[in-house]
């Protein structure tokens, strides 16, 4: 309980930097704060595998990709979200805390659901293998071929149209 | 204040975070920073309930949350992909400024 | 030849009408210009058309029992086909021969005589039209046939009287011949129709169940109907109306005068040879329908009557007529009363005899006429013509045997034989000597107006000062009237009672040779030798020395005072029909339009204002109210829908702010209700 | 004075296998004997085991540093730094010394907390890394279960640390040699997961002491049963040699930080003691990755000979490394800087193909027997298409001469 209580702020601080910092890059590497730390509470969750598996995936790759796309973009218009943040803020307020209140209210039903203490619970690799490729084989499958798509689809949106790729040595 | 229910209210939080972020943010990359830190709001309730709620032999959680990271992945991917191929088309990346498809 | 041509004869007999028809129908598709070839073109249909008419008439020759071709459907409705065919018997064979024979030399002169004439095709091809349907009539086998001939003849005349239709007279002479055939040929229609709804056929000779075979006869005199009547007899009343129209007896005559508006072959040609004689033909081929039951029948003695009231009538009308060609068509008028006369009184073979051979003398009279007019360059008035003997001598001659002829010069001209034996038939008739008196009276005074006219022309002094030397016909005009005056002589041969061929011929026995006949039949030809030199005597007294001036009044009027003024209008008749039947027709008329005018074209005004009254409201309506409340709704939509668009902003960050709005409202009314 | 009283027990038998351990034993002996709590006597059992690790590890990275530029030297036919103490052997603590000392500048347009913490980021990883490496029968710091999943969770870490320190020196260089540094990271850490993968398929377990213990044992009494000597093992092993160079951004792969091009990369900004722990995660990251190839494929600490059991193992685990490490040394000497293009070409078609073409081969191979069959069917299944990719596919990746164009 008490690794929990000492990571739940610390994500949530991530996180609140990660939606209100003005600079993107800064917003991004407060991303992968959070995604690291994500991961750490699952590895104190003892879910193992998960966690180090949202590790490799969110900070290795998808953290990167961002802050790689920022690189790309280089957004510089810091000083214009300033300028706009009261009006938008007040907006996503207004649409955002109603549906907190919602979950909230939800939670709140679960004061006191679930053991306090939990018993000793982990999962093993071959668990989780099993289970994987016997019940949900179809699913795994299916993204296989969602990753692959993902993967020729990306290359082809991120090349430049009509360039191929020239090597030197072709010339 | 069991586990479970603080597991809860860190991913409600967490996803109203990102929702704030999604919806405030003017760089379409950051609203993808708001749509990765919903999804892992999603995640800590699936390990959550897993972890806290009755015992689960077929992992559903787990399961779940093995399949939302990689297709997280795949959509950030695309989502990226997408939104360079959009940079290079408009030079710029405000989503307000992308607004062709009004009424 | 004749046993060679028979087996053909069906369908060969088909041309003879065919032909002039078809020439008629090419011709109406040639343009004025090309007229030469219409006159050729129809004179050799004709030519050809007359060799088969000879050529049947040589097979009809040698007697045996009538011949009815097989007919031919011309269409069913129902279970019941019409049926149409041709006949040959002497009787139609003879009329056949004798209308081609007349018609070719009538053409032959027509192309002298109407060689100046713009329209000179359109004449040829109404010519043509006229004989096809002459043909039809005299050679049908069927009621309706003939008929429908019947009416195809009644147009051709129109057409052909009013050939000149530039002239007002000669159009109101077309409609008024027209107009006045029609009522006849109502008459005929009804008869028809009766006499269709009795027997079911119209047929004449069908293989014993035609019209004029025992078996329908039989049914026809059977029924009764109103007044006594059989249904044949009335239905030979009505046959015999339409024959009175057609031939221009005396109530229905009036058209037949003002029909020498048309040019001088056309009125030799219809009003002289053919057309008239249609009615008398239709009576002698319907003729067992008029005698059925035997004796004398209504019909008949109608039929004698009718004829020598004509006769007579128009025998008067005759003398005081100064028109050349109005003259003669009175005498068509009585001669065609003779013919009815014989009709009535069971003389049909003196009737068609008389009927073949005043066609040739009358043509021949109205031919000379023609060429008359035709060297007087157009006039026409007797009394301003005279001594026209020497200038003129060929025409003089013809004329002078067409007038002998007519007038029935004893012996040598056939005109003799055939009134002879019409007063014989008529003296001996059973219903009495009414007719044969009128009949007798007619023929003298036939003689009369003949001679007068004969005089006034030929003989005395030219009494025009201004017609400088007449001219002569060129020939082509004189050999037609040389042929038909030879005509006019040749057919006392078979006419004479000694060798009286033509009537067992009609009669189906066979002649014999009998030099006596005269001997039996002496009282009746001295009385008509009396009537003619009485008749030549008497105008020969009045007409020798004809005054000079040629306005100065007739020598008879002076006689006869208001009775010759009487006569010369015609007895009046067309005043009385002016006031008896237009004069009514009219007024009538009148009535109706000012019923119209006041009755009608205020209520239509009402109707107009009306229904103008209710567009103006519909239209108003339409304006305020619906268009303005519509096009208000559609542009407040429009604006609704634009501030709705407004919503769709196309930023994604607007849109998500409303799911999540939207779905936490859901989310709480979820909650709401399930937690109540 | 209760500290005398305590009862010490007696100090626990050590054994060659545990060398090594030896300080750990030694001070949890010396806690427990002072009564420590047992948590205490845990945490810092634990403590001194990472110490241990570490002190190894920084000592092999200043002999190395010095070993290299030795090796760089002769084969380059000269004698190489041999100023500082005997035969150069000091050379390592006069760069320390120098890198100490030198000013720690700080460019005015970086983000200051950034720009410290990139070189931190850099070094955890690795020593992370090195903690769960079995260096011998008995030494292995960290025994996870899931132990090869945590080295590539841990390795991921080193790309955003990289991003960090070029971007947050804030110019242009460095920007770009971080971009060009992850690209090449990124597209070589693929093939070498697929090639790791195929090991795990093999050996069934994610936990590197039991894969080492699988590798047990000798074919045919001499040849050990090392994954290198398997037909997919060799593919997999060379494929997984090639991309820990590229991981390492060593020699032919030293493009972020090649000197001729973007002077030194990320790393440009630094200077003093941060450019020095730079050098130090290179070097650990060395260490790391080829620990990790050592314990999959040439059997971590397993005996090359059989009947040499009285050698300790973790020696042997350090003899290969040192092999390993010259051999990197060596190509360091040889091989000519790879293109960009040229770099990112090989990764993705001439590598990652290959690597995929492992796992079947190691399926087949173990579902066949595992015997002399085995190798029959696998090595075509291999050779071929590795002869397409590189031959035919890839021919325009083959050196060419290099032709001179004088100017006339």
């Amino acid at each position: 309980m008490i690794p929990l209580l000492i990571l739940t702020p610390l994500i949530l601080l991530a996180a609140l930097g990660a939606v209100w910092k003005a600079r993107p890059v800064h917003a991004a590497l407060l991303l992968a704060l959070t995604l690291a730390l994500n991961a750490i509470l699952y590895l104190v969750l003892s879910a193992d595998f998960i966690g180090l598996i949202q590790f490799m995936v969110y900070v290795g790759a998808v953290a990167v990709l961002i802050v790689f796309s920022l690189l790309i973009t280089r957004p510089g218009d810091e000083a214009e979200e300033i300028a706009r943040r009261p009006r938008s803020l007040v907006t996503g307020l207004a649409c955002s805390l109603p549906v907190l209140a919602v979950m909230l209210f939800i939670v709140s039903r679960f004061e006191n659901a679930g053991q306090a203490v939990a018993d000793a619970r982990s999962v093993s690799i071959e668990q989780l293998g099993t289970t994987l490729f016997t019940t949900h084989a179809p699913a795994v499958m299916a993204v296989g071929v969602l990753l692959t798509a993902v993967m020729i689809g990306a290359a082809l949106f991120a090349r430049e149209p009509g360039k191929k790729t020239q090597t030197p040595s072709d010339s | 204040m069991t586990p479970l229910a603080m597991l809860l209210t860190l991913s409600s939080l967490m996803f109203t975070l990102g929702l704030l972020a999604v919806l405030t943010r003017r760089n379409a990359i950051l609203v993808l920073v708001g749509i990765e830190l919903m999804l892992n709001a999603a995640n800590i309730n699936f390990i959550g309930f897993w972890r806290y709620g009755p015992s689960d032999p077929a992992l559903t959680g787990p399961m779940f949350v093995l399949f939302s990271i990689a297709i997280a992945a795949a959509e950030a991917a695309v989502g990226l992909a997408i939104i360079l191929m959009v940079f290079r088309h408009t030079r710029s990346t405000d989503l307000n400024k992308l607004d062709s498809l009004h009424g | 030849m004749v046993e060679t041509l028979t087996p053909h004869l069906p369908n060969l007999l088909w041309w003879v009408p065919l032909l002039p028809l078809i020439a008629g129908g090419i011709i109406a598709f040639l343009p004025d210009a090309r007229g030469r070839i219409a006159s050729k073109l129809a004179s050799g249909a004709l030519f050809v058309s007359c060799l088969i008419a000879l050529a049947a008439l040589a097979c009809s020759l040698t007697p045996k029992e009538v011949e009815a071709f097989a007919p031919l459907t011309w269409f069913t409705f129902g279970d019941v086909a019409l049926k149409v065919g041709l006949l040959l018997d002497p009787l139609s064979a003879s009329m056949a021969a004798m209308v081609t024979f007349v018609a070719l030399w009538i053409f032959i002169y027509s192309t002298g005589y109407m060689a100046d004439e713009k329209r000179f095709g359109r004449f040829f091809g109404f010519l043509s039209l006229f004989c096809g349907a002459m043909l039809m009539v005299v050679l049908s086998n069927s009621l309706l046939l003939l008929f429908m001939a019947w009416e195809l003849v009644g147009l051709a005349s129109y057409l052909l009287i009013g050939f000149y239709f530039e002239k007002p007279s000669a159009a109101a002479a077309a409609q008024k011949a027209f107009i006045t055939t029609r009522v006849g040929d109502m008459a005929f229609f009804l008869g028809m129709i009766w006499l269709y709804s009795q027997t079911g056929t119209l047929l004449f000779y069908d293989g014993g169940n035609g019209l004029l075979e025992s078996g329908a006869l039989a049914s026809l005199a059977g029924t009764a109907t109103i007044g006594g009547l059989s249904v044949s007899a009335a239905a030979g009343l009505l046959l015999l109306v339409g024959a009175m129209g057609k031939s221009g007896q005396v109530p229905l005559h009036t058209w037949l005068p003002d029909a020498m508006e048309g040019p001088t072959p056309v009125s030799a040609l219809i009003h002289a040879a053919t057309m008239v004689a249609a009615g008398v033909f239709m009576v002698a081929r319907t003729h067992p329908i008029f005698a059925n039951g035997g004796g004398l029948t209504v019909p008949l003695t109608a039929c004698a009557w009718v004829g020598g009231i004509t006769a007579l009538y128009a025998a008067l009308v005759a003398m005081a007529q100064t028109d050349f060609k109005r003259i003669l068509a009175y005498s068509t008028v009585s001669q065609l009363g003779f013919m009815m006369v014989a009709l009535g009184t069971d003389g049909v073979a003196a009737g068609m005899l008389h009927l073949i051979c005043h066609a040739f003398f009358k043509a021949l009279l109205f031919l000379s006429a023609g060429s008359v007019i035709h060297g007087c360059h157009g006039e026409q008035d007797i009394r301003k013509m005279g001594g026209l003997s020497k200038p003129m001598r060929r025409t003089f001659i013809a004329y002078a045997i067409g007038m002998m002829a007519l007038s029935g010069f004893p012996f040598l001209f056939s005109g003799f034989w055939s009134k002879e034996g019409i007063l014989h038939s008529a003296q001996t008739w059973a219903g009495g000597y009414g007719p044969f008196l009128l009949a007798a009276s007619a023929a003298l005074l036939t003689a009369f107006y003949m001679t007068r006219q004969a005089l006034l022309v030929f003989f005395g002094e030219p009494r025009k000062p201004g017609v400088h030397h007449p001219h002569e016909s060129p020939s082509v005009m004189l050999v037609p009237l040389y042929v038909l005056a030879a005509g006019a002589v040749l057919l006392s041969l078979i006419a004479t009672p000694i060798w009286p061929w033509f009537e067992k011929w009609i009669d189906g026995e066979s002649a014999v040779f009998d030099s006596g006949a005269l001997s039996h039949g002496l009282g009746l030809i001295a009385l008509s030798l009396g009537i003619v030199t009485v008749g030549v005597g008497a105008s020969w007294m009045i007409y020798r020395k004809p005054s000079e001036n040629s306005n100065a009044p007739d020598p008879l009027a002076g006689k006869l005072g208001p009775l010759w003024h009487f006569l010369e209008r015609a007895m009046g008749f067309d005043a009385l029909y002016e006031k008896a039947i237009i004069g009514p027709l009219a007024f009538f008329a009148g009535g109706v339009d000012m019923l119209e005018r006041m009755l009608f074209v205020p209520l239509m005004g009402m109707a107009e204002g009306l229904i103008k009254g209710f567009g103006r409201l519909t239209g108003a309506t339409d304006e305020s109210g619906i268009n303005r409340g519509f096009n208000s709704l559609c542009s407040e939509l429009k604006n609704r829908a634009a501030s709705a668009s407004r919503s769709q902003s196309g930023r994604p960050q607007a849109y998500l702010r409303s799911i999540g709005l939207g779905m936490s409202v859901l989310l709480i009314l979820y909650f709401w209700l399930s937690a109540r | 004075m209760s500290l005398l009283a305590v009862q010490f027990a007696p100090f626990p038998q050590i054994t060659r296998e545990a060398l090594p351990l030896l300080p750990k034993t030694l001070v949890e002996w010396l806690l427990a004997g002072f009564g420590a709590p047992e948590w205490l006597v845990l945490i810092a059992g634990f403590l001194v085991a990472a110490a241990t690790v570490v002190g190894v590890f920084a000592g092999g990275f200043a002999l190395l540093s010095l070993v290299e530029r030795k090796t760089l030297a002769r084969a380059q036919n000269r004698i190489g730094p041999n100023r500082a103490g005997w035969f150069g052997i000091l050379q390592p603590v006069a760069d320390g010394i120098k890198m100490l000392t030198k000013e720690d500048i700080v460019p005015a347009k970086a983000e200051k907390l950034l720009h410290l913490l990139a070189p931190i980021m850099i070094v955890v990883p690795s020593i992370l890394a090195l903690g769960v490496i079995p260096y011998g029968r008995e030494w292995i710091p960290v025994p996870l279960e899931l132990g090869l999943l945590f080295f590539f969770a841990v390795g991921a870490m080193t790309e955003v640390s990289i991003f960090m320190a070029g971007w947050a020196s804030g110019s242009k260089f460095p920007m770009l040699g971080a971009m060009r540094a992850i690209s090449q990271m990124v597209s070589y850490e693929l093939p070498l997961m697929i090639c790791a993968l195929g090991v795990v398929m093999v050996s069934g377990t994610l936990s590197l002491p039991d894969i080492v213990d699988k590798q047990g044992g000798f074919h045919l009494g001499f040849i050990p049963a090392w994954n290198l000597f398997t037909p997919w093992g060799l593919v997999a092993g060379l494929l997984f040699y090639v991309c820990s160079i590229a991981e390492a951004n060593r020699c032919p792969f030293d493009l972020p930080e090649g000197e001729s091009e973007i002077v030194a990369g990320h790393m440009t900004e630094y200077s003093g003691f941060k450019y020095a722990l730079f050098f130090m995660g290179e070097y650990l990251g060395l260490f790391a990755i080829s620990g990790l190839g050592i314990t999959l494929f040439l059997g971590g600490w397993q005996a090359p000979l059989p009947g040499l059991d009285f050698v300790p193992s973790w020696i042997w685990f350090f003899a290969k490394l040192c092999a390993v490490i010259f051999s990197f040394l060596w190509i360091r000497a040889t091989f000519p800087r790879v293109r960009i293009d040229q770099l990112m070409r090989f990764a993705w078609l001439c590598m990652i193909p290959m690597a995929l073409l492992t796992l079947p081969a190691a399926a087949i191979w173990h579902f066949t027997g595992r015997g002399f069959l085995s190798w029959v069917v696998t090595v075509p299944l291999l050779l071929i298409p590795w002869v397409i990719i590189t031959v035919i596919y890839n021919k325009r990746l083959a050196p060419t001469l290099r032709t001179y164009h004088f100017a006339e």
